[in-house]
Parts: C-alpha cells; structure tokens; sequence
C-alpha cells in the first residue's frame, strides 16, 4: 500500500487531505469528528476580531453543479475562538492531527491583532483568509485583490505569531494569482491555501430573485475544481512554498489531480454535502489506491512526476 | 435548488396552525426528514414534511417566518429544498408515536407508513391546553383525503386508523392531565412496542430518550436545532453540551445532515 | 404568447439569444446556419490582426459540469475576416438578423487597426474581445484586467469604427468587473458583453498531464453560468449599457435568469455542444413559454421587475 | 473527458495498418461514430469505432500521431473521449458497404450488426495494391472471435458472414482492376441494395454520391476533416465548398457532430 504521510512545512500529516476553513470548524467537537473520520489535519473557521451573527438565511444552495455560500463569516471573535482552539488542539494532540487555525479581520492591524490572540492557543499552522468573498459590502475589495495589500496583511501577520508558521489563502478572482502569491511569499508567507470561494449569484427565475439573501455568494464544489487546479498549478510554477490546493476535491482522485498541479495538501470542503464527514477519511483512501494503481508509493513521487 | 410548488390547500388546523398543501409530490421524502422552505425576501426555514406525495407542510405560527407562511393563499407559491437529513425508519411491527406541537406532522406521514405496512401504532400527543392539541382526528380517521400522507397513497379510500391515540393537556382540557410523558409509561405497559419514535420540543425527547432508556426500548427521536446551510457545512446546528448529554446524543452530531432523528437501539 | 423582441442599443432582435463569439462563428455559412436554426443575432468568431493556426490539440473537452477550451484564437486575420463578415451580412440581411463582428489584438494600436479594417463589412456591432484567456503567454496580462488598459483598447477602438456601436467583452477573473466596466463605458464603449471564459485546468490524473495542449484554458457552460450572473448584476447596478450576457445558458429559464441579473440580450455557445446549433431557436422559444407562465408579456418587463 | 483505455492485443493488418484492442467497451457506441483518442504530449484526432465492446481501433500509420500509436505495445494506455457524431443506421434488409483505406473498419462494425439482425450484406473493397486491402477476411470470416466487432456479440461464435465480398485495387494486384465505384455498379445491378454506405478517401465518397444519386439509391457516406473540438463548436470541421456542392451536403454542415455520416434518401 503506498504511503500517503504528508510533510507539510514541519508538520507530519497521516495524509494529505484537511478540512477547509469554514466546514465544520465552528467547535471543538466539529473538528473532533473531522479528525476521528479521517482528516489529516483540520482548519477552524474563519475568526475575525469581534464576534458576527453573519447573513441571515438562505445562506446556501446546492445549484447542480456545485454550491454557493454567504454564510457571512459568522464566528464569535478571536477570545472566544482561541479558547476554542486551545480545547481542540488538546482534544487532536492524541489523535496526531493538527490544528489550522483561520483569521480573518477589516484592516492590516486588526488582522495582526487577530492573529496575537489566536496565536494563544498554539494552533500548527495559521491561515489567513484575505479573501472571503461574502463580505465585500462591509470590507470593500478583499486583500487578496492586490499584491500591496495582500503584502501588508501578510508581514502584520507574521510579527504577531511568533514561530507558527502561516498560510495565506488567496482568491480566485484575481487577473494573475501566481502575482499575489509571490508577493505574500515575498512578505513571509510560510505556505499558500489555493483557493477560496469564486463569486457568484444564483438566481431562482420563477422566484425572480437571488437565492442568497446576501444575493452574492462563493461558488465551491465540482464547478470551482478546474479553477483552482489551474490557481494551483501557476502559484507551484512560481513560488517554492507548500501549497493547500483546495475547491472541488470530491474524490481521491480529485485529490490526485491537485496533487499533480503542485499541491503538498488538499483542502476538502463541500464534498462532506454529499458524501458526509466521511468523505475525509475516504478520499484519503481513495487516493491510497489511485496511487497504487498508478504506481506511486509516496506523494513526493507524485510531485515530482507533475513538474517534468 | 428550491423547487417551486403552489399552494392548492389550506386547512387551520387551530388558532395559530395551518396545513398547506401543495401541488406536487416531494419524491422520495420519508417520515422525518425535512424541507428547508424559501420565502423570497422573508428568510428560509426547516419544516418537517408532513406528508410527501404531494407535498404538504404543517406551520405553527410563532414569529416572523411562520406568520409569513400563514399569511399566504391558495395560489401562492413557496420554494423548497430537500428532502434533507435523515428521517424515521421503521422497527418492528407495532410502534409507539409520541408527538408534542408540530411534531405530530411527521408521525402522522409516518403513521400512515406504518398502518400501510400492516403494523400497529399507538400514539401519544402532549399538548398545552386543547387547543393546542394537533391532528388527533386525522391520526383516527380512516378517510385517508382527509390527509394524504405519503407516496403512492393518494388513492387508497380507507386506510385502519392507528389503534390507540391518547392525548394529554396541561390544563386537562381534553385527554389525561400532565405530561405526555405519563401517557407514554401507560402505553408502554399496556403492550410493549417496539419502538418508539418521538417529535417535539426538546424537554419532550430529553424526558422520553430517559424514559426508553429505562425500558431498555429501541427509540428514534427528531431534534429541533437552529438550521443555516442544511447541508451539513456550516457547524450550526450543533446541538448544545448540556442536551447532548442528558440525552446521549454523540459530539459532533449535527442535526441537519446526521439527523434530525437520531436512533437508540 | 410573450413578445420576444429585444431591443439592444439601435437594433432589433427577434429574440435575446445571440450566438456567443467563437462558436461556430468561422464561415458565412456557419453564421447563416446559426440564423436559420434561430438566434435572434449571431457574432463571428474574434479576428486579430494576422492569421492564426491557434493551438494543437486537444482544445477542448467536457469535464463532467461545463467545457474547457483554448482554441487559442484560430483566425484568417483581419482582411480576409471582413471579406466573409460582408458576405455573411449579406446573408443575413433577408433574415432580418444582426451581425456582431469580434475582434481581438496585441496592442491597444493594433485594436484600433482590426477595427477599422472590420468595419468596411459594416457588422451591426462590432464586440471587443479584450479578455480571451488562451493567449495570455504571448500577449500578457489581458486588457481586461485594468481600467487604465480596457479604457484604452476602448478608445482606439472607438476612434475606428465610425457609427458602428462597439460591446467591449469583460472577463470574469478580476476582483472587481463592476470597475472595468464602469471605465470601459466611460471611455466609450456602448455596450458590455459579460462574460468571457474563466481560467481554468482540467487534470487527467491517470495521464497525469493536463489535458489540453495549452494546459490553461477557458471554462464555458454550466460552471460557469453563477460566475456571469454575478458579473452581470455588479455590471448592471453600476452603468447604464445594455449587457449582453454570457456563460452557461443552456435552457430558456437560464436565459431568464440572465435577463433578471440584468442582462439585455443573451450570449449562447457551450450549450451547443449538448442541445445541437438548433440550442440557439429552442432557447429563445423555452424563454417565451416562461415568461408566458411567470406573466410577463415583454422582456422590458423582466428588467423593470429584476430591478425592484 | 478521456477515458483510460490499456491496449490488450494489437493485430497487424497490413505493412502500415494495426488494429489495436483494448480492455473495455465504449458502450453505447455505433458503427460509423468516432472517438478522439489523445496521447499526452502528442496530440488527439479521430479514429473510426472499429468495434465497441471491447473498443477497437485500427489505425493506418501515415503521420506523427498515427506513428506515435503504432510504436505502442500491449499494456500501453491510450485516452479517448467519445462516442462522437452520428454513425450509419441501417435502412432495409440488404446492404451494400463499400470502404477504402481505414474505412473498412467501421463497415465491418457495421456489416456485423446487419448480418447479427438478420439481414444481408455485400461489401466492395477498394485499394491501389494487394498489400492496401484491410479486413478482407474479417468481412467473410464466420469465427466472431476475429473480430467482436460489436456490443453484446462478445459470445456469438459463428455468425454467417456477408453475402458477396468484392475487392478493386488500382493496379489489379489482388480482385479487380480498376476503381472500385465499377465493382458498387456492378453489385448494384446484381441485386439491387435497401441503401449503400460507404467510408473512405473523399473522391471516393463524391463518386459515390453521384452513382447513388443516379441510381435514385439510399446512401449514407461518412465524410473526413479536419478535426480540433470534435463537439459542434469550433467550427473547424466545415467540409470545402468545393466537395459540398459536387456531393450535395449542405451548407454549415459540421463532420464531427453532423456528421461524419451524412445520409441520403
Ligand atoms: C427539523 C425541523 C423541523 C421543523 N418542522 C416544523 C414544522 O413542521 N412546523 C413548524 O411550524 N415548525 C417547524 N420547525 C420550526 C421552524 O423551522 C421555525 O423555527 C418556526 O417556524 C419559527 O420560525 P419564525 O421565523 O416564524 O419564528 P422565530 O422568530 O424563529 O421564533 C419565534 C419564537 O417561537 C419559538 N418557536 C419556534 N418554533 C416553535 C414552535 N413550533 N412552536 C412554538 N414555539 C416555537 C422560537 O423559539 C422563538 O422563541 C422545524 C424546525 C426544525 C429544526
Ligand atoms: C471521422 C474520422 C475518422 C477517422 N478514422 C480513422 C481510422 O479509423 N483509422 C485511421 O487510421 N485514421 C482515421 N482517421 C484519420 C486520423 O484522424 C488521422 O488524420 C490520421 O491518423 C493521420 O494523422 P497523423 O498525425 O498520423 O498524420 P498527419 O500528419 O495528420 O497526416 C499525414 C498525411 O497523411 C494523410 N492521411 C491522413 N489520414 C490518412 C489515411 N487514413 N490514409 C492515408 N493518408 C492519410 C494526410 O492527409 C497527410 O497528408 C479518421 C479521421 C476522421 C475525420
Ligand atoms: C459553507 C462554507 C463556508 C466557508 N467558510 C469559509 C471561511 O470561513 N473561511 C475560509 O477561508 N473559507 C471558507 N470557505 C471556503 C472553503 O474553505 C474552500 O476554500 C472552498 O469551499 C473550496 O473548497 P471546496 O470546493 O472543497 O468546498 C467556506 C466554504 C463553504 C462551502
Ligand atoms: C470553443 C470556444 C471558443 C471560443 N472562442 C471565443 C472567441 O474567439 N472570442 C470570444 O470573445 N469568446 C470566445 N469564447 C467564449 C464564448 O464566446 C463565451 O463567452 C463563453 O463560452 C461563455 O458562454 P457559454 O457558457 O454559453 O459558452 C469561446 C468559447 C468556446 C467554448
Ligand atoms: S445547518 Fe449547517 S451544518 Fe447543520
Ligand atoms: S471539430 Fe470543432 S466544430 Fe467540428
């Protein structure tokens, strides 16, 4: 059977495949059963400064195709969440699964705020989400719009966490993704997660409006998968940091597609609609398999055969 | 994707209650699971499908959301999505419904399920005072138009009504005086079922999940939490610590997607 | 039954379905068939300054929920372009059915030339295809990734044409399309074509190769049709040009969701790949029954109730 | 999106042609349809349906991709996508087929589903020298294991084979002498067929077209071009105005999805 251990910056993963940020990452119970179903490293949701109700229903919809979400960032503040996040790293440490924490804040200095007082509860990793697309109303563009401003969140980040090491997690909506990368790397991005959410509106015609009652939304799912092994494959081709690739991984054979594109990890999210938290652990052995038949026996074989 | 459907019926069924029927089937819909119904500018709510085939849901008027649907016409539409979670399925050959406020509209869809199969019901309903007391007749009616309750039986004339119904008030306004509860234990001595399948507020399933416990019953119980996605994404619906543990429920169980029944064997 | 008619900028339609650029847009005889199977307009395949062979195969394949393509913009070059633009008008004229010409080129000067060397055909419109993703290796970041490049293309295109309206063509991958086309417009343009494909990649994990020769390409169908909603809606709340939506319109109800995002006629390609030329008729004649059942009697109707 | 196919066996059929055999159907697929078959880092073009349970191709090594599949061996993958277009339907009770080159290869798919339903078949072979004639056994051969030339016949052990088998090559190497449009006249005239179909190099198929017409005969040709998107889009496929017009087709009529068979009644 190959061996599907994931190095990942310092960290050693049994596998490659994490739970995205915003999945089931709202308790330390959550995150729990994402481990103990298979996971081999689980992110929180998104955490700003302060606590947020989010958008009111309907917040999500299946549309054929994939899903579109305004959750709306909904969290209950950076205090309460590390708390939260100090309870699951010690509920995970036994099960060897690591814990990613995921921040997300209004201004470059909140985002460094933020990030101190999650750093209190030593999550593995930091991820830093400049690029939800749900609340632009209130935020304006997001940071992972620019080069500039994806830098700036970066470094404010990286002064306040110490030795945790950071992932930025860029957008898809961006003219040249592999640009933002290379500019939060520049600015002491650890690692990239590639990608979030891409805009869109779904509309119910006989209804005549948008399902969403934030009436814009991030697309996930099937749709999004060629759009971020695409993210994926130019941000590997142009920065030597470890890339999450994360959108549309359904099945250990999605997860072999984005691992091919340069992807060290995989991000899984909207798969768990149709396949249940149990898609965590069975993607991951699903990609066991693809790779024996495909005659790999470690990922690093798998990297390697994608960039020649 | 919401589906749209058009309301072709609307019963009261007492002073804050409304069953609406629709103009086509939910295919596939079992007893307990739900629909998450969208009024466009209004907001989007879980509703357990009371009957499937066509569709019809039974609202509770209580706040913003449910008075909106109350407030709607025949003719009018409402969009929905589902069936979603995991609904009631049968054990056994002679089962005991337990049902406080909306949650009798799911027992009766699965009532009508069972008394189909040539099973046995009894059935508890709990309820404040009489007037809250929902659907007592159509659990013991055999005029099965009166509410065509599941797939493939809108034809059949004259459905065996359930064997046993008892209701129970607070105020001892119709039925025994007490709780539910109470009613339950009698049932349960009179002749063993079973299992037992339960929706209500959430005292209710807390009360009845000790209770089979206690008799060492089979019982599936529907939960109620606060539903965003439907999908088993958001985490919302997580149940609270203290609920979890009074009744056993497994941490991390969310009640949209693993539930809203939960089965103890 | 409803009245179909679409009035867009000096034109008269006989429905809102427009046979997107590219698809199918190579010959006189092509857009004529595209006419006699139903659109309501039909738009040439984008021309750039000088012949192109475009790219190897394969360019383009279905991945389960939309296409991916890069044709890599195959064309005869300008002169021979608008030697069959003319006859193709010719033809079309006893149709009654405008003809839309694409054009596309490397520098802002040499739009300014293909769109007067087009114009001599005298298309209805002509469309500015300043976002086609399959080139971007030899021609750089598209114009449609700034203000400052769109405006300008817009202008030397303007410059060029004469009388002849001009719809610039906006891609989706910026992070914000309402600004692009708010500059666009404010530089001339008369109206907006939304959208052009999304970047993508599509994977054969057993090849382990991506599949098409160019790697990237563009994705069409249902994917993409939430992305151009959205594109269209941001576009619609912002300038006053009518819109010619594109992406994913694969039925008379999708063609309604656009018009309710805010579009004024409907741009249809991939959808030929499933439904046959004859796609372009059944749609217009599936949104005419809807808008019977939903009660609409013209398509100005959908526009004024979307903007309530 | 391509399929994984591993090459089982390879025949050699003549000094530049092979039949590759791999290890699963291409259900649902009709003679006269293609696939595009895609060599990463190669490229990715056309090749007849040859047979479809397991798919077959036979591939005549002209160029860089016909080459780059003939260096394969068994065990070798090959992507394809498909089926593509639109194949032959068989019209009546007697058939004639008439093939040059590859084209063959979806005739004998074809003569094989005829002869399978019950119905009779004459095939004329057209090449410039002995060693070009394809398949020529194949057609008359009544060991089915030869070529499983079709869904569901995998079993079939002896099927009867065509009628009549008639071979033209240019220089009279092998059969007639001379083109093989005298050899369709002729089995024309020997017994009249229910429709001709025919697969091959173009001048034969606008011959063709011309000797049907005269005969007021059905037919159905499966014409050749160049082809990029295979799926109606691209435009790329359009035949000349020159072959359209001598053989009738009309006007944006697409070979990949149209066609590549386009019949005549
Ligand atoms: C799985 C599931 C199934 C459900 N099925 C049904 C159903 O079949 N019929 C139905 O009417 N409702 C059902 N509900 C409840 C429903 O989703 C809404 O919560 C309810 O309609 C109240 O929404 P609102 O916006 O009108 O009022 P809110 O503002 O949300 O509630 C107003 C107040 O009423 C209380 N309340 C909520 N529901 C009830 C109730 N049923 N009886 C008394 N008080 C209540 C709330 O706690 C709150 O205090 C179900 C809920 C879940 C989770
Ligand atoms: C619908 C359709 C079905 C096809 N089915 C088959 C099939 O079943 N088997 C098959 O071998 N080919 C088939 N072809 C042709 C095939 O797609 C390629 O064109 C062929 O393999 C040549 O490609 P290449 O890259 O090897 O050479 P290229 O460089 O493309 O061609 C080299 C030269 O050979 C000529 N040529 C192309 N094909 C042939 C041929 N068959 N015989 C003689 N000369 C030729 C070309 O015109 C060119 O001059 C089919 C084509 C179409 C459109
Ligand atoms: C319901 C939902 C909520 C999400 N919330 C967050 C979030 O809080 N923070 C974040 O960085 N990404 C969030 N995302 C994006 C996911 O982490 C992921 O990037 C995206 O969904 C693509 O992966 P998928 O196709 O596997 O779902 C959310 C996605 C969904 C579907
Ligand atoms: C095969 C193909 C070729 C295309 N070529 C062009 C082109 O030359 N110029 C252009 O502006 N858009 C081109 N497009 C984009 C389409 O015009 C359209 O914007 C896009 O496909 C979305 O619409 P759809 O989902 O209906 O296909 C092409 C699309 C496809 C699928
Ligand atoms: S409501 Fe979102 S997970 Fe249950
Ligand atoms: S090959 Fe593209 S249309 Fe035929």
């Amino acid at each position: 059977m190959p061996d599907v251990t994931c190095h990942f910056l310092n960290l050693t993963l049994r596998n490659p495949i994490i739970l995205a940020s915003g999945i089931l990452g709202t308790s330390a119970d959550l995150l729990e059963r994402a481990a103990r179903e298979g996971a081999g490293a689980v992110t929180a949701k998104s955490c700003g400064p302060t606590p947020r109700a989010g958008h009111p229903n309907p917040v999500a919809v299946d549309w054929g195709h994939g899903l579109i979400n305004a959750v709306g960032l909904s969290n209950p503040g950076a205090a309460e969440e590390a708390r939260m996040l100090a309870e699951a790293r010690a509920r995970l440490e036994p099960l060897g699964v690591p814990l990613i924490a995921s921040i997300f804040a209004g201004t470059t200095a909140e985002f460094g705020e933020v990030a101190r007082t999650i750093t209190a509860a030593r999550p593995h990793l930091i991820e830093v989400n400049i690029s939800c697309p749900n609340v632009a109303d209130e935020f304006g563009t997001p940071f992972a719009a620019s080069c500039e401003s994806a830098a700036a969140v970066t470094e404010a980040v990286k002064r306040n966490v110490g030795d945790i090491p950071i992932a930025v997690k860029l957008a898809p909506n961006v003219p040249d993704i592999a640009r933002i990368a290379a500019a939060v790397v520049e600015a002491g991005a650890d690692a990239i997660t590639a990608i979030n959410t891409m805009p869109g509106m779904v509309i119910n015609a006989d209804a005549g409006r948008p399902v969403l009652s934030n009436r814009i939304g991030g697309i996930s799912g099937p749709a999004l998968k060629p759009i971020a092994l695409r993210c994926v494959y130019q941000i590997a081709r142009t920065v030597r940091v470890p890339i999450i690739g994360t959108g549309g991984v359904t099945t250990g054979r999605d997860a072999a597609e984005m691992l091919l594109a340069g992807a060290t990890a995989v991000g899984v999210g909207s798969a768990m609609w149709t396949r249940g938290v149990g898609a965590l652990g069975d993607i991951a052995a699903e990609l066991a398999v693809w790779m024996g038949q495909a005659g790999y026996g470690t990922l690093e074989e798998i990297g390697v055969r994608s960039e020649e | 994707m919401h589906e749209t459907f058009t309301i072709t019926q609307i019963r009261t069924e007492n002073y804050r209650t409304k069953t609406f029927v629709f103009d086509k089937p939910f295919s596939g819909a079992q007893p307990g699971q739900y629909v998450m119904a969208w009024l466009p500018d209004v907001g989007e709510k879980p509703f357990s499908i009371a009957g499937a085939d066509p569709l019809r849901l039974m609202v509770v008027a209580v706040g913003p959301f449910s008075e909106a649907l109350h407030r709607l016409d025949v003719g009018d539409r409402v969009w929905a999505r589902g069936p979603l979670g995991q609904g009631f399925a049968l054990e056994g050959r002679h089962h005991l419904l337990v049902g406080g406020g909306y949650g009798v509209a799911p027992l009766l869809f699965l009532a009508r399920k069972a008394v189909a199969a040539g099973h046995t019901v009894d059935v508890c309903i709990g309820a404040r005072t009489a007037a809250d007391v929902l659907l007592a007749e159509a659990f013991v009616s055999t005029d099965s138009t009166d509410f065509n309750g599941f797939v493939g039986e809108k034809s059949v004339k004259s459905v065996p009504s359930v064997e046993k119904l008892s209701i129970t008030t607070e105020d001892g306004s119709l039925g025994g005086r007490g709780l539910v509860t109470q009613a339950v234990e009698a049932a349960i001595h009179a002749r063993r079922p079973d299992c037992v399948y339960a929706c209500g507020p959430t005292p209710l399933l807390v009360a009845l999940a000790r209770l089979c416990r206690e008799h060492t019953l089979p019982h599936q119980l529907s939960w109620e939490a606060h539903m965003r996605c439907g999908m088993g994404l958001c985490g919302d619906c997580e149940l609270d610590a203290v609920t979890r543990q009074v009744a056993g429920i497994p941490a991390g169980w969310l009640v949209c997607k693993d539930g809203p029944v939960l089965r103890f064997a």
